[in-house]
């Protein structure tokens, strides 16, 4: 029957599936076994799978990655943690050229199935070493892919299917999102009794006629937040579409939207400069034209670095509010 | 129990010159410093837990001796880096409670203006570089720092703090090799409180019997090893490292043993999981820093317990002072989150007006 | 009186001006000093100016270039060079982190006065590991100016500017075009007989009126040759214009040339998902959306790591003849 | 000069149990492997200078024995990985000279299919995982290679090599700790040449008398250092290690003294500048490891002049083979640019066709 669970909850049904499904698969992190992870996401894991499948690291991100992937080029599916996805950027050599490349140079003979998953978002007052949202510059790099789930059963449908690509994916989650509730579907109400999304699919999480408010991540809530005011307050009807997956990317659903809407607004956390509201932006204006009753427009975080001031980094990332007023200036 | 700790404090280290040298304002002036750390974070915690701050919380408590003792030596050329841990460093180089407590609250009194908060303090005027999050991200920093003055020709070192966690980041590594190579005066400090969050350096850190302080060896790098209890065995120790700096331009890396009483962070359920009630326990009763300084003083005969009352009583004062400060201070407008970025555009100079800096709003 | 001289002077030119110019400025990097330079950038440097000025780095990229950060804070200005600007991967945090938020995270109380230069192209079969281009990655992150100079004039004007200027540069050149001709003033021809080009300002290079042809760095040589072939075969006269500096970027003189053309076409050698370009088309689009008659295309190197192999890599990146194809569907 | 030579050869690693054991045929089969390691770089060198290239050519030449004595030793559940100077580990562990040559020339038929080049050699079915240009950047999937081994019950190792330039990069330092704190059965070889480019080991590297390989002691590794120009003393050093991981599933730290006789690349300027024609010639003449083997053998009454004669020849027709083949091969198609990308893609399964993968063209 259909339950409502928490982001965190439905993160950790899919591992523990996994970790069921192929004895292949190992969670590796600081901090993911004996202390249950810092945020919680593995706990209980190590309990019940041993050592052996549960594994805390030492705090060396560029060598457990590094590590994973050459485990991975063995039949190994490591799925790594990182506390906090801002420290990627210790091990960005790892995963942007031994996780990316290894597979091209070698013609094929060799493929990376890793995952890398942690929180990319700023807003919990943690400053600007620790809010860094690096999808856009992932996503840059052919070889990768990257997901951004915006809600506990997607949380839950994209880890798994995550898990068992066969290509690196970059999975990226939110603190903030972690105590989320939301409904998510029991196995034994899905065929196959395992609950997966496929990758490289958007959802239109609300339906709409009059703007596409398009984004990926937590933007996703904040834009079905200012959905909502924007009908209550302005009779506007904001179609919602959360990307999912930014790369493989469904632009079949975004192109869809806003031939049907005519408008558009990008939403997302990260800085502004080759966001990925960019990307979506250049392909509206390549494949959708025509069709464009307005400008797309972007809304992104403030262009700093986060503030770590409570009140002031909440103005820094994009609100409801921020959305219903850019949102009006095109409808 | 005073009096035991006492008499463990009637060490070799009272008398190595360095020690000798203090006067009995200097030492009670550590004291000082001390307990006003402790109670600084005492109070920050109480008003962590009053809901007055966002994010992290890492607090110092069990661990004064080190930071005190270490810079308590320092001079007009020496310079201080630390990681998130990093009231103690702030208030022992001289920045006051004030600015650090308004810091933690998020507001524009604090002295990174709020941007920075409990992990990124920083105070160039006092030589005092940060306050970094990533763990060994501050240790090309600190080389770098060294660099600068040994480039300078100024007779200084540089202090450079990590956690014993830290010391596997690749980054510490390539620094203490340029150090090494290059002949700079740094000294790399490992504060081992024996945990990286939940993680025991047993479990963190392959090492030899010597200790994590022995990776210095593989660069042919000077170091040492030693006890941190005492302010006199922490400043007998640092001190060589400082003279062999100012004296041959040469780093060196120090491991202190000490402890931490709170979680790793205010944010840590398990700080009693991963450890036992009584090892903490243990710690306070045998090695707490201020317990032992102030019996090793009043062996001395330079302090009463009125004295001491009256260190706490002021000290207790001050912070609450802070936190005073800190309620009533305003938070920054939403127009500073585009200061402070590009020192061009800052200092509205030709090339802060050249082209466009921010991309949103 | 003007001079024809190749890149690779030009910018050694600059840097040798420079450490006459400040006594703090000390260039730093692997085989800059007693090799020469890899690629001969610095070639004499050392024996001019001595041990304490040019330095010899261990491949130790964090390591150096982080000291080179710590070190600036005190006043001394590092020109720090990668030898292929791919390495910055294994540096990566110090840029990203340590460069860029320092200042902030202190309220403004330091600057960090580094300049990191090197080659980040491809094009020279060496490889995906060698060949990143990583300018819209580092743009990406406020606190960071990024430059990418296309000209042996614009190399010097550039690389004298950003050892000036008291923030980061990320200074981005091309193996490509290390030995490119071009005029370069000599001092005595420039008031105050310094030759410096600002940062965020543009530059166009051909004049025309039906397109406008966007790029940075190696790519705005292949729109000028691109540009010939569409006057020569097809009469349609394109404007070419260099952003040279990314970040800051000089909106207005691309906004200025849109405006007149109507047209545009942005061309770079990064890779397409969120790239530079990407950037450009979504201020076009939010700035400039009544002005188009055509829809902004973006080309880019093939969407795959560098081709080893020399005749396959040589498609993979934007070639005159992609740009005039590319242009002929929209004029 | 070989007289010379034989007699060092005369070695107490002649009788290793695990030289002892190796039949004529074995013996014949190293001097072979090594003169076809030798001929296809001269034979790569000549083609490069021909203009049948692009990018970088890293030469072995002068550490044959290395990567051949090392590799002689492993079994089906052992693996290789290095860095861009890769040719002879590829033809060590039976790479042909046929794919090898033809990646050179960018060819399809190339064993990456023109996608890798020079650095980037793979041979999986061979347990060979690269060819990895970044330096240090292979030694975290060295580690990883080993725990996968150790993570499927198999009884095998990892030999990773590495430059002596490339123990700077943190990344290894990283792999080091986690080899040993894990017991990963992984085999760190340090290929000494004495030079990373054009910096000398004494420029690049702080490290204690002993060597670079005793960075181990820092993480508790076990490590040695020996010379590399006798295939016995590779083989008896190196096999040690090899046990090590077999039966104790622990890693080791090696440095192999080696040299190497062309420039750090083919692009090399500065060859004989950074290091003079008297110390290449020196080495040459006395510590060639291919007239060292040959002279072994020769006293061993294993070979004639003849069998050399006949190897050399058999080399050379096998090499300019390779060069004949890498001629006549065509170029890959621009189609194969969006291949080998996603497997995912390229095995066109439901997630290689669900949603956008490439964005140009
Ligand atoms: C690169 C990086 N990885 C992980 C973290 C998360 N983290 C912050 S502190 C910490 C533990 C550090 O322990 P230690 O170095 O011993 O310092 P201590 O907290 O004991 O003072 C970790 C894992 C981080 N900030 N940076
Ligand atoms: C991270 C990184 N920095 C710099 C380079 C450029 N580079 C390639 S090889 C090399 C020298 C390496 O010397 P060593 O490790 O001794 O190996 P050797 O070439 O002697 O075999 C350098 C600096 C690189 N490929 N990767
Ligand atoms: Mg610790
Ligand atoms: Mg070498």
């Amino acid at each position: 029957m259909p339950r409502t669970i928490i982001y965190r909850e439905a993160l950790k049904e899919g591992l523990d599936e996994e970790l069921a499904h192929d004895e292949n698969v190992v969670i590796i992190g600081e901090e993911v076994a004996e202390y249950n992870g810092a945020y919680k996401v593995t706990e209980g894991l190590w309990d019940k799978w041993g050592d052996k499948r549960v594994v805390d690291a030492p705090i060396s991100e560029a060598g457990f990655i590094g590590m994973g992937i050459g485990a991975s080029m063995l039949g190994i599916r490591p799925v790594m943690e990182l506390m906090f996805y801002s420290f990627a950027y210790v091990a960005f050599d790892q995963m942007m050229n031994n996780a990316a490349t290894c597979r091209y140079m070698s013609g094929g003979l060799i493929n990376v199935p890793i995952v890398v998953r942690g929180p990319a978002n700023g807003g919990t007052n943690v400053g600007a070493t620790h809010s860094h949202t690096p999808e856009n510059i992932f996503a840059n790099m052919p070889g990768l892919k990257v997901v951004s789930p915006s809600t506990p059963a997607d949380a839950k449908g994209l880890i798994k299917t995550s898990i068992r690509d066969n290509d690196p994916v970059y999975f990226m989650e939110s603190t903030v999102l972690y105590g989320m509730k939301g409904e998510v579907p029991s196995n034994d109400e899905v065929e196959g009794g395992d609950f997966l999304i496929p990758l490289g699919s958007a959802e239109v999480k609300r339906e709409g006629s009059d703007v596409s408010l398009i984004a990926h991540g937590r933007a996703v809530i904040t834009a079905l937040e200012a959905a909502e005011e924007l009908e209550a307050k302005h009779d506007i009807k904001a179609e919602v579409v959360d990307l999912r997956s930014i790369r493989p990317l469904d632009e079949t659903t975004i192109l869809e939207s806003v031939r049907k809407t005519h408008r558009a607004v990008y939403i997302e956390e990260n800085k502004p400069f080759c966001g990925v509201g960019a990307q979506i932006s250049s392909l509206l204006m390549e494949r959708a034209f025509d069709d464009l009753d307005a400008p797309v427009l972007r809304i992104t975080s403030w262009d700093a670095p986060a503030f770590y001031s409570p009140p002031v980094e909440e103005v820094q990332i994009p609100r409801p509010d921020d959305i219903v007023k850019k949102t009006l200036t095109i409808c | 129990m005073a009096a035991a700790t006492a008499s463990n404090a009637l060490s070799p280290f009272a008398d190595a010159p360095i020690n000798a040298s203090l006067t009995a304002e200097d030492k009670i002036e550590i004291l000082r410093k001390m307990v006003r750390i402790r109670l600084f974070e005492t109070t920050s915690l109480r008003e962590y837990q009053g809901g007055n701050m966002g994010g992290f919380l890492h607090l110092y408590i069990g661990q004064e001796s080190v930071a005190v003792g270490s810079i308590s030596l320092l001079g007009k050329n020496d310079h201080v880096i630390t990681a998130y841990r990093d009231h103690a460093h702030a208030l022992a180089v001289g920045m006051g409670m004030n600015e650090c407590m308004a810091e933690l609250f998020g507001k524009a009194t604090g002295c990174s203006k709020g941007k920075g908060g409990s992990m990124h303090y920083f105070a160039p005027d006092k030589n005092y570089w940060g306050g970094h999050g990533i763990v060994g991200g501050q240790t090309p920093l600190g080389a770098g720092l060294a660099y600068a003055l040994k480039y300078q020709g100024k007779k200084g070192c540089c202090l450079c703090y990590l956690g014993d966690g830290a010391i596997n980041q690749g980054a510490f590594h390539e620094s203490l090799n340029l150090a090494e190579l290059w002949d700079l005066p740094v000294v790399y400090i490992i504060e081992n409180n024996g945990y990286s969050m939940g993680t025991s350096q047993k479990r963190s850190s392959a090492h030899p019997e010597e200790g994590l302080a022995a990776r210095a060896e593989g660069y042919g790098m000077a170091w040492d090893k030693f006890d941190g209890t005492s302010v006199y065995e922490v400043r007998a120790g640092v001190q060589k490292a400082v003279e062999r700096a100012h004296e041959e331009s040469r780093p060196s890396l120090l491991e202190i043993m000490t402890y931490r009483y709170e979680g790793h962070s205010v944010a840590d359920a398990n700080k009693e999981k991963y450890r036992t009630k009584d090892e903490i326990q243990k710690q306070k009763n045998e090695k707490d820093p201020i317990e032992f300084w102030k019996a090793t003083l009043a062996d001395e005969g330079i302090i009463t317990e009125e004295d001491v009352k009256t260190i706490n009583k002021e000290a207790r004062k001050e912070a609450n002072a802070a936190a005073e400060f800190a309620h009533n201070s305003p938070y920054p407008e939403p127009s500073a989150i585009l200061e402070d970025v590009y020192w061009e555009v800052d200092n509205n100079t030709p090339a802060g007006r050249s082209g466009r800096h921010f991309f949103y709003p």
